[in-house]
């Protein structure tokens, strides 16, 4: 017992070790520093994160131009190098201050979009889709030699280029490429935000004249289903909308929506007049019946200037809107005959005045119809031309001719539409990478591609959007890293240009569009002599600058200063330069309006003498109309960027994918619960939704939000659910204004 | 043949002498099942620390969840010990220290459990400490954790010797002397203790009551602190004792032994009994002044916040007369009459309506919109909640079981068998 | 929190809120010491069995702690709260003034359940009896009830000679395998020779010249007393279907402790010797 | 036991009290030292620099930089701390042949055009923010004010970081309990709090603290 | 904690920053929302986030008339950290002085090393204008490479809010200080909330300068501001010129529940 070490001993050492271990810094700082690793950056997984946040990085600012939507915005990006990593990241971005189309503001997926280089969907090296959602990284080379062998084979179907933002420079090459090809389409999608400028030659005859609007004089504007405030337009467009609807008196720009769904516009629109479900084109016809009735309009003037408006014999637009009294489109529509004609008046007597259509990303253009319908209301309002109303813009010089045309001309293919192209006919589809800001249900390309077989081929640095429906994906150089121009808005009155310079290099597994035209022009042996033609973008662009140059117009916007010089002072170097740097060539102004005779009922396309009035009649007990809407870039990578989910995910300012919103007294006859799920089933299949009850939606009315499905962005998934705008039942003529529906819970 | 009270008792060199304690395999038999809850709740933790609390269903809305709510009724339950000691030390009620050990023990089980959650509840509990080392002598919680604290040093000083005096551990001289001497301060413990619970009781009802941002559960002020800092210490020192008589009765049950002598319970009752009477009174006159007074100053009307389903106005009339009004009565008129199985039910719904109350305070408040724009929210707490909240309830369990099987919980438990 | 750390202000609030908070700090952690430096102070044999006894006395339930006058009737139920010290107790010096008046049913050298009690032996609570021998010395020994309770193959740790005995201390202790049991010392004094279990366990003990033996029952106390502690016995023992019953008044067995497990039995004795 | 035992065991008492007390003291005396001693050493973890370089060299009489000469401020006022090696080449485009470790540093950084990962001793938490030109060209302090001595260096010292927290032993401090002591570094948040209480700037926590 | 007529403020002139918002120009797009998340380094929500769990230390909110359709009209409140001015709620709570008015700026700082995230004082905000990192900051691969170096990383488990991208003022008066003035100038400090609002709907600057348009503007007929009726002094003012939009801000929530409507 008194030798060797007993337990009482044992006992005594760890007291005495206990109590000097409290005398020591031991315990205490520990204590310290366990909290000081929870401030750290090795919080709470031990090691340091891979970047740091550094203060003493050397900051820089490009300035650029943003491509995410052809709205031309000026942006101002933040870098920031760090000594010793080398590299330069982009830290924020801001609009370019004084920018003559954006004036310093961005929407939210430019301000977000110095994410895009890192978006988990995007691919980093060409691939080739194997099936749903599976894919295989090929090599450039073997990806253009099958595409070339493709294009070669489908001798009886069409090669298709699809591109989303026409008349840039790549737009030029793509229309030399297909040009060259036997049977080659150049599609671009219909234009979310100027007028159509098939309808403008229709019913003007000013064929390839494109207008816009001239928002900055308007006093009134009637939208038919416009989000005039909610993406629409320029950001100067935007801004001096805002500013004009706060003016008082006479200079207050008053904002009519007519429009089915609750859309953003509708809810905070001076005024909102909820038609029934494919009863805009009625309530037009029906405002010019009162217009017409009232004598509001100059009708001796419309009578000597159209053909079609007063006709004794054959088809006239008289003739057309008599049928459509007050009484018979309240009936219509839902909207009482005094709301009505109230409305008319005032819209007449607030000139000068605009009649806007369509141009929801989400629900898409208005049928040609109907569109004639709300040009007649833009006709008969004097609107035409006129300050404050729909202006034409000048053109802008082609890389490859110039304004007045020349030879080079004749081997660029002509710019159709998706509803031109004949079913089944396409074998190669070539779809650029540029965003649309618009959904294009891809069941309207589907029904273009050839049975027979087809290949797809994406440009787009992301699988996102319909790229996911491509057999190749050759991931072109992602936002900030491409060199493109922006031409002018459609949406805009005045031509303006600006050049994108990549302000960072595009990483080396990227394909530049040129590059890849030019390859696969060579590999199917077309031009040889010409090669230079499609390379280099530098050296096309260079050209089109050149051409802008010599029109010796206009004013350039330097990003640098904020300041505005002429254009004839400048020489071509400084006019690149100026241009390279963010800058921004505007002209003067609108373009001349050449003589026009107005055709109310269009020049070729027969007019139905009666627009139909769709989503009523078929209605059964349970048939509801579905209404898909979205917002600017919907379905597009800028859209499902991973901070977007602030407005879609994390907060309720904007209802997420598959959510859709129906009036309590239809949900409830449904059997359905606020918050809970249901199913909607259309002829073309059912989608899985989130149910939210809202007050203020029309009852029968099923507003659906589209907005890319944001689970797993990591990988691309084999598509399990349909998104609400893939069961929308497609017109022959590519649109899906109207969907009945049934809901029911799940 | 059971020749032996505690035949099959192998930890018979534990269990104090004179009293019977079932075999320890049965023993060990009816706490698997807390041991398995403790273990499930100790995964929770573990992964609301590893993980984050993302682990549960709190939100930024209900940045306070079930454990914060939980945390309160504990604490308003466990301020028996609080009480008893300073009836029995400061006031001389005697007759008390049959449950004063019992008492201590339920104390130390509700503070350290709630401390506990409180460490898992808290983002950051590596930081716990900043609280002491940087305090806003101005927040509530401030006073709370600094008085929930000691307090729980003094009742772990309280709790200690009764484990000292254990049959085994008290043959260790050291420690026969120092629980002597322990007892010996213990007055001065008791006296420190009821200051200390005094102001965490209080400050645990100014933690909601301060919150002029959210009228539902602001209260004007007497002196520096709201109302509810005043109603909170009555209606602990008003539920303690009820808790007490309710353990202990649970205890006889399920030792299916008399542990104390009745008129024990009908003084615990009568305490209770009264002081809820009191502050049944005064919460009336509190939530009158508040509808009539403060609501309408701050622009809206105190009905409003009843209309909101399922809080209705039932909420209201449940807590102040239900579980309030209703058993204080019984309590206060029937200790001396009525069986004790009557003072029993009555002391479940003294207790029920101290954590109604408590519920109320917490999540009702935070479910009511402030702005106008707001919505109205409820939430659903997780497994992951729930579980690390049974964690708490199994081992209060657990180390109640123990005390009572190895420590002199109830020293009257001996005589008890001689009636 | 101290005014040396960051962000530390001397506003009248912080101050009054910090020094309760040091104050209740301060009185927390001085009782706390103060307990324990007076514990380490305790840990000297006499203080401990002093502080031994407290503690055993103070578990004693109420029905062990019964005045010895109230088993003479002197008094109707009272319960001593002086650790069983008659020398110091007020309520005895004052009895003991007065005639007695006996209710007791045993007369003296009645021997109730067979336990003979010996008439000119002194008692003590904790089961000893003393005998003042001729010589001034006293001898101390386990009476018949805990004679009768003791392990029959037991080692006993008798004090060695010229060990001070104190009244309530520590008288020696038996011990069987890992259980133990404690006799307690019914006087003060000097160990002067012990008997070991061939002599039937006795100490020889010089009282010194003060000697009081005030506190030990005597006479018509006894018998009653010893009744009762058969009654308590009887209940620790545990009145179930025990194979040892004593309420048939019968001859208490010899060898009861060898029908039960050391383990067991240690408790039954140490409470019968007055140890909780 | 028996009776000899027992008075063996007091006999033998003494000699286990003071055997008792000596493991007791040797339990603390024990922990002091390794809690004084050994464990400052092992909290922190030395870090070498990739290459040596004299501040006294560079500032002495010889070649005679100041310091803003290197460490220079960008146009927006932000301090560019250590300068990259572009600045260096300046006068050590190639070797000038003053010591080896300017060779090593003329052939692997300089040549090829690479970076050197300094390590930096003042290196701030993540969540502090420090603005020099405030300092220095508002306060008006010197850099020896916080980095004093460091002109004189003749060799750059391993920077230690803390093993649990990572920061930087001159940052973060190494006192107990935050007694005051003597500025040690002049780069922990003690002194800069010490040091704005002298001059008697009141600030606010988000002033520092990001 | 100081009073702020004592405090000599490291640049010299006391400040009282505030912001007005016309709500009449909110369409509610979500730009200052974007903008401030990318500003402050607020990383995108995982996948199981909601508008519950989510930080949005700018979140517009969308409010109505309350009338059924097709009455119903809608406007939006950008709502964030209101900057109250007097007794903040959340200063006065938390425990341990991780939330304080700086007296120089009268921007209310949370320091989230300082949070212990207790969330005490998300509890007391009555604007929700607090947020909870309910998760480990973590952005998907290489997008951390773009993070603001301004601003640091909130970690998981603390408390965070909107302050008036303090960074950027910090930025602003180290470039007053390079070259050497005392003092910002008007208009080099804004928040990424107002420099992103495309229709120019926040207006920020000193209320205590009386010659900017922020004073202005809250001094003017339409301005008003949210929950005035705590007495904590917001100093974030909202505009409109239509009165059933000013009525929203003290509106009682249960008004609507008072005529009737359910609880949906």
């Amino acid at each position: 017992m008194a030798n060797g070490i007993s337990r009482r001993d044992w006992m005594k050492l760890v007291g005495g070790s206990a109590i000097g271990f409290m005398l020591t810094p031991i315990p205490w700082k520990i204590l310290d520093e366990s909290a000081k690793w929870t401030q750290s950056p090795s919080f709470p997984y031990g090691r340091q994160r891979e970047i740091q946040i550094h203060s003493n990085e050397r900051i820089s600012f490009s300035h650029t131009t943003c491509t995410l939507c052809p709205m031309a915005c000026g942006v101002r990006v933040r870098c920031a190098s760090e000594r010793g990593r080398g590299s330069l990241e982009a830290v924020g971005i801001t609009g370019t201050k004084g920018h003559p189309i954006s004036d310093g503001s961005l929407c939210a997926l430019g301000v977000a979009a110095i994410f895009l280089r890192y978006h988990p969907s995007r691919l980093h090296r060409p691939v080739k889709i194997i099936g749903h959602g599976k894919f295989v990284p090929v090599s450039l080379d073997e990806a253009i030699s099958d595409i070339a062998r493709a294009i070669s084979r489908s001798s009886c179907e069409s090669v298709a280029v699809l591109d989303n933002q026409p008349d840039r420079a790549i737009s030029h090459i793509y229309r030399k490429f297909v040009g060259e090809l036997k049977n080659g389409f150049y599609i671009n999608p219909p234009t979310c935000d100027g007028v159509p400028t098939r309808l403008t030659d229709q019913t003007l005859h000013t064929g390839d004249l494109a207008f816009g609007y001239d928002v900055n004089d308007a006093r009134m504007i009637v939208s038919f289903g416009t989000p005039i405030l909610d993406g629409w337009g320029t950001q100067r467009q935007f801004a001096s909308i805002s500013e004009a609807r706060r003016c008082g008196g006479d200079k207050k720009l008053k904002l009519i929506q007519v429009e089915t769904a609750h859309s953003r516009t509708a809810q905070i629109a001076d005024e909102w007049i909820p038609v029934r479900p494919g009863t805009e084109s009625a309530f037009a016809l029906g405002m010019a019946n009162v217009m017409v009735r009232e004598r509001l309009c100059n009708i001796d003037r419309l009578r000597m200037y159209s053909a079609d408006f007063d006709n004794a014999a054959g088809d006239s637009f008289m003739k057309l809107i008599e049928k459509y009294p007050p009484a018979y489109v309240s009936e219509k529509t839902g909207i009482p005959a005094d709301k009505l004609v109230e409305v008319t008046r005032e819209v007449a007597r607030r000139k000068p005045a605009i009649v806007m259509f369509g141009g929801n990303p989400g629900s898409g253009p208005f049928r040609l119809d109907e569109q004639l319908a709300f040009m007649g209301l833009n006709i008969l309002l004097g609107s035409i031309g006129t300050k404050g109303g729909l202006k034409p813009r000048g053109k802008l010089p082609s890389p490859y001719y110039g304004l007045h045309g020349s030879d080079d001309s004749n081997h660029l293919a002509s710019m159709k539409q998706l509803s031109d192209i004949p079913d089944g006919s396409i074998g190669v589809l070539i779809m650029d990478g540029a965003d649309s800001g618009c959904a294009i249900p891809w069941e309207t390309v589907e029904r273009k591609l050839s049975p027979a077989g087809h290949t797809i081929v994406s440009l787009a640095p992301y699988l996102a959007g319909n790229a996911v429906h491509a057999d190749y994906i050759l991931p072109s150089p992602a936002y900030l890293e491409t060199a493109d121009d922006v031409p002018t808005p459609s949406s805009a009155t005045v031509a303006s240009y600006s050049v994108v310079s990549p302000i960072f290099s595009a990483p080396k597994f990227s394909v530049r569009p040129n590059g890849f035209i030019n390859s696969l022009a060579e590999a199917l042996n077309i031009r040889r002599s010409s090669r230079s033609d499609f390379s280099g973008m530098e050296y096309i662009l260079k050209k089109r600058v050149e051409k802008l140059h010599s029109m010796a117009k206009g004013n350039v916007f330097n990003a640098e200063t904020g300041r505005s010089e002429r254009l004839s002072g400048l020489s071509l170097p400084q006019f690149l330069e100026r241009l390279k740097k963010g800058g921004c060539w505007i002209d003067d102004g609108p373009a001349e309006l050449p003589p026009i005779r107005y055709s109310f009922l269009g020049g070729t396309h027969l007019p139905r003498n009666n627009v139909p009035v769709q989503g009523e009649g078929n209605n059964g007990p349970r048939e509801l109309v579905l209404l898909p809407l979205g917002t600017r870039g919907v379905l597009t990578a800028a859209q499902s960027n991973p901070i977007m989910s602030k407005l879609y995910q994390e907060s309720g300012l904007r209802m997420s994918a598959n959510t859709v919103s129906v009036n309590p007294s239809t949900g409830r006859a449904a059997g359905l619960k606020d918050g809970g799920k249901a199913r909607v089933r259309t002829e073309n299949g059912t989608a899985y939704v989130m149910v939210r009850f809202d007050k203020s939606v029309m009852p029968g009315i099923i507003q659906a939000s589209v907005v890319p499905l944001t689970k797993s962005p990591d990988r691309a998934e084999p598509k399990i659910e349909d998104s609400v705008i893939d069961i929308c039942k497609i017109d022959s003529d590519s649109t899906w204004r109207i969907t009945n529906a049934m809901i029911e819970p799940a | 043949m059971d020749r032996n009270r505690n035949n099959g008792t192998k930890d018979i060199r534990l269990v104090a002498r004179g009293v019977n304690r079932m075999p320890f395999g049965k023993f060990l038999y009816l706490l698997v099942p807390w041991l398995i809850i403790l273990a499930i709740g100790m995964y929770a933790i573990f992964l609301c620390l590893a993980k984050g609390l993302n682990q549960t269903n709190m939100d930024n809305r209900f940045a306070f969840g079930v454990w914060i709510f939980l945390d309160l009724s504990i604490i308003a339950l466990g301020a028996g010990a609080f009480f008893t000691g300073f009836l029995v030390y400061i006031l001389k009620r005697e007759e008390l220290r049959a449950v004063l050990n019992s008492a201590v023990v339920i104390g130390f089980i509700c503070y350290s459990g709630a401390i506990l959650v409180l460490m898992v509840d808290v983002g950051q509990p590596l930081r716990a400490w900043f609280t002491f080392w940087h305090p806003n002598i101005h927040s509530m919680l401030t006073e709370v954790t600094f008085c929930i604290t000691c307090y729980l040093v003094v009742l772990s000083v309280e709790y200690a010797p009764i484990v000292l005096r254990n049959k085994k551990l008290k043959e260790v001289p050291a420690f026969l002397a120092m629980q002597y001497e322990l007892h010996r301060i213990m007055p001065v413990l008791a006296g420190v203790g009821t200051f200390l619970s005094f102001f965490h009781q209080g400050s645990l009802g100014g933690l909601f009551g301060v919150l002029q941002g959210h009228p539902f559960a602001f209260r004007e002020g007497l002196a520096i602190w709201p109302t509810t800092f005043f109603l909170f210490i009555i209606s602990a020192a008003a539920a303690g004792p009820s808790f007490i008589l309710l353990t202990t009765w649970i205890a006889s049950r399920v030792s299916r032994k008399r542990l104390v002598s009745d008129n024990v319970f009908a003084l615990l009752a009568r305490i209770s009994g009264s002081l809820l009477v009191v502050y049944v009174m005064l919460k009336s006159i509190d939530t009158l002044t508040w509808l009539n007074r403060t609501v309408p100053s701050l622009g809206l009307s105190g009905i409003g916040f009843f209309l909101w389903a399922p809080f209705n106005i039932w909420i209201l009339f449940a807590e102040i007369i239900v579980f309030g009004l209703v058993p204080s009565l019984f309590l206060l008129f029937g200790s001396g009459r009525l069986r004790t199985g009557w003072l029993v039910a009555s002391s479940v719904m003294v207790c029920c309506g101290i954590v109604l109350n408590r519920f109320v305070m917490t999540i009702q408040t935070l479910s009511l919109p402030t702005m106008s724009f707001d919505r109205f929210m409820i939430y659903t707490p997780s497994w992951q909640e729930i579980a690390a909240f049974l964690f708490v309830v199994a081992y209060g369990v657990i180390i109640y079981s123990l005390s009572f099987r190895y420590l002199r919980l109830f020293p009257q438990e001996i005589e008890m068998k001689v009636n | 929190m101290l005014p040396w750390v960051y962000g530390f202000t001397w506003q009248t609030g912080n101050i009054i809120f910090l020094s309760i908070f040091y104050s209740v700090v301060a009185v927390i952690l001085g009782s706390f010491s103060i307990a324990a430096i007076r514990a380490f102070r305790d840990l000297k044999p006499d203080r401990l069995d002093e502080i031994r006894w407290h503690f055993d006395f103070e578990s004693l339930p109420e029905f062990a702690k019964v005045c010895r006058h109230a088993f003479t009737g002197e008094v109707n139920q009272r319960v001593c709260r002086n650790g069983f010290d008659c020398r110091t107790c007020k309520v005895h010096s004052k009895i003991t003034g007065v005639p007695r008046i006996t209710k007791s049913v045993y007369s003296e050298g009645e021997i109730p359940f067979g336990l003979k009690i010996s008439a000119n032996c002194l008692y003590h609570r904790g089961h000893t009896w003393v005998r003042v021998e001729s010589d001034g010395t006293l001898t101390l020994g386990l009476d018949k009830l805990a004679e009768g309770l003791v392990w029959s193959q037991c080692e006993a740790d008798l004090p060695a000679v010229g060990t001070r005995l104190h009244v309530n201390g520590t008288g020696w202790y038996f011990r069987k395998e890992a259980s133990r049991a404690r006799v307690l010392s019914p006087v003060d004094g000097e160990v002067i020779a012990v008997g070991g279990r061939k002599e039937g366990f006795y100490l020889k003990v010089n009282p010194g010249n003060d000697s009081d033996l005030r506190h030990l029952l005597k006479g018509l106390e006894v018998g009653p007393w010893m009744t009762s502690e058969v009654e308590r016995l009887e209940m620790a023992l545990g009145a179930s279907d025990g194979a040892v019953s004593l309420a048939d008044g019968g001859v208490l067995l010899d060898n009861i402790a060898a029908n039960y497990p050391e383990q067991g039995w240690e408790d039954i004795l140490a409470l019968m010797l007055l140890e909780s | 036991m028996n009776t000899t035992d027992a008075i063996n065991r007091n006999a033998s008492k003494g000699t286990d009290d003071v055997r008792g007390k000596t493991i007791f003291f040797f339990g603390i005396v024990g922990m002091l030292f390794l809690g004084w001693i050994i464990f400052p050493f092992f909290i922190y973890a030395p870090v070498a620099q990739p290459v040596q370089f004299s501040h006294s060299t560079h500032a002495g009489d010889n070649v005679g930089l100041k310091c803003v000469d290197c460490h220079s401020y960008d146009k927006d006022g932000r301090f560019l701390g250590i300068p990259g090696t572009s600045k260096c080449a300046g006068c050590h485009s190639h070797t000038i042949g003053v010591s080896d470790e300017e060779k090593k540093f003329v052939d692997e950084y300089i040549l090829r055009h690479k970076e050197i990962r300094w390590v930096v001793y003042s290196s701030q938490p993540e969540n502090v923010y420090f603005s020099h030109a405030t300092h220095v060209k508002v306060g008006k302090l010197d850099c020896e004010t916080c980095h004093f001595g460091h002109e004189f260096t003749d060799k750059l010292r391993p920077a230690r970081f803390s093993r649990i927290s990572g920061y930087s032993i001159d940052v973060s401090g190494s006192t107990l309990l935050d007694i005051p002591s003597t500025p040690s570094t002049g780069m922990r948040m003690d002194d800069c709090a010490g040091c704005h209480n002298k001059r008697g700037h009141k600030e606010s926590c988000i002033d520092c603290h990001k | 904690m100081t009073n702020g007529n004592q405090v000599k403020s490291l640049t010299g002139k006391k400040h009282n920053f505030g912001m007005v918002i016309d709500v009449d120009r909110c369409t509610g797009c979500g730009a200052c929302m974007i903008a401030c998340a990318v500003e402050n380094n607020v990383p995108p929500g995982p996948v199981d986030a909601t508008d519950r769990t989510g930080i949005t230390l700018m979140r517009v909110y969308k409010a109505d008339n309350g009338m059924d359709f097709p009455d119903n009209e809608s406007v939006f409140f950008p709502v964030s950290c209101q900057q109250c001015e007097h007794h903040p709620p959340c200063v006065s709570v938390c425990p341990q002085n991780a939330v304080e008015v700086d007296p120089a700026t009268g921007i209310v700082g949370q320091i989230p090393v300082r949070c212990l995230g207790c969330r005490y004082c998300m509890a007391a905000c009555p604007y929700h204008a607090r947020y909870f990192n309910w998760w480990d900051p973590v952005w998907p691969e290489g997008m951390e490479r773009s993070l603001n170096p301004d601003v640091s990383l909130r970690m998981r488990g603390v408390v965070e809010k909107c302050n008036f991208c303090f960074h950027r003022l910090q930025a602003a008066r180290e470039k007053a200080a390079a070259e050497g003035r005392d003092e910002i100038k008007e208009g080099e400090y804004i928040p990424a909330c107002v420099e992103s609002c495309p229709t120019s709907a926040m207006t920020f600057g000193d209320l205590l300068d009386e010659g900017s348009e922020v004073y202005r503007l809250a001094q003017s007929n339409g301005s008003f501001r949210i929950l005035e009726r705590l007495g904590t002094g917001p100093k974030i003012y909202y505009f409109s010129e239509r009165e059933w939009v000013r009525n929203i801000a003290e509106k009682d929530p249960a008004s609507a529940l008072k005529r009737g409507a359910t609880t949906d």
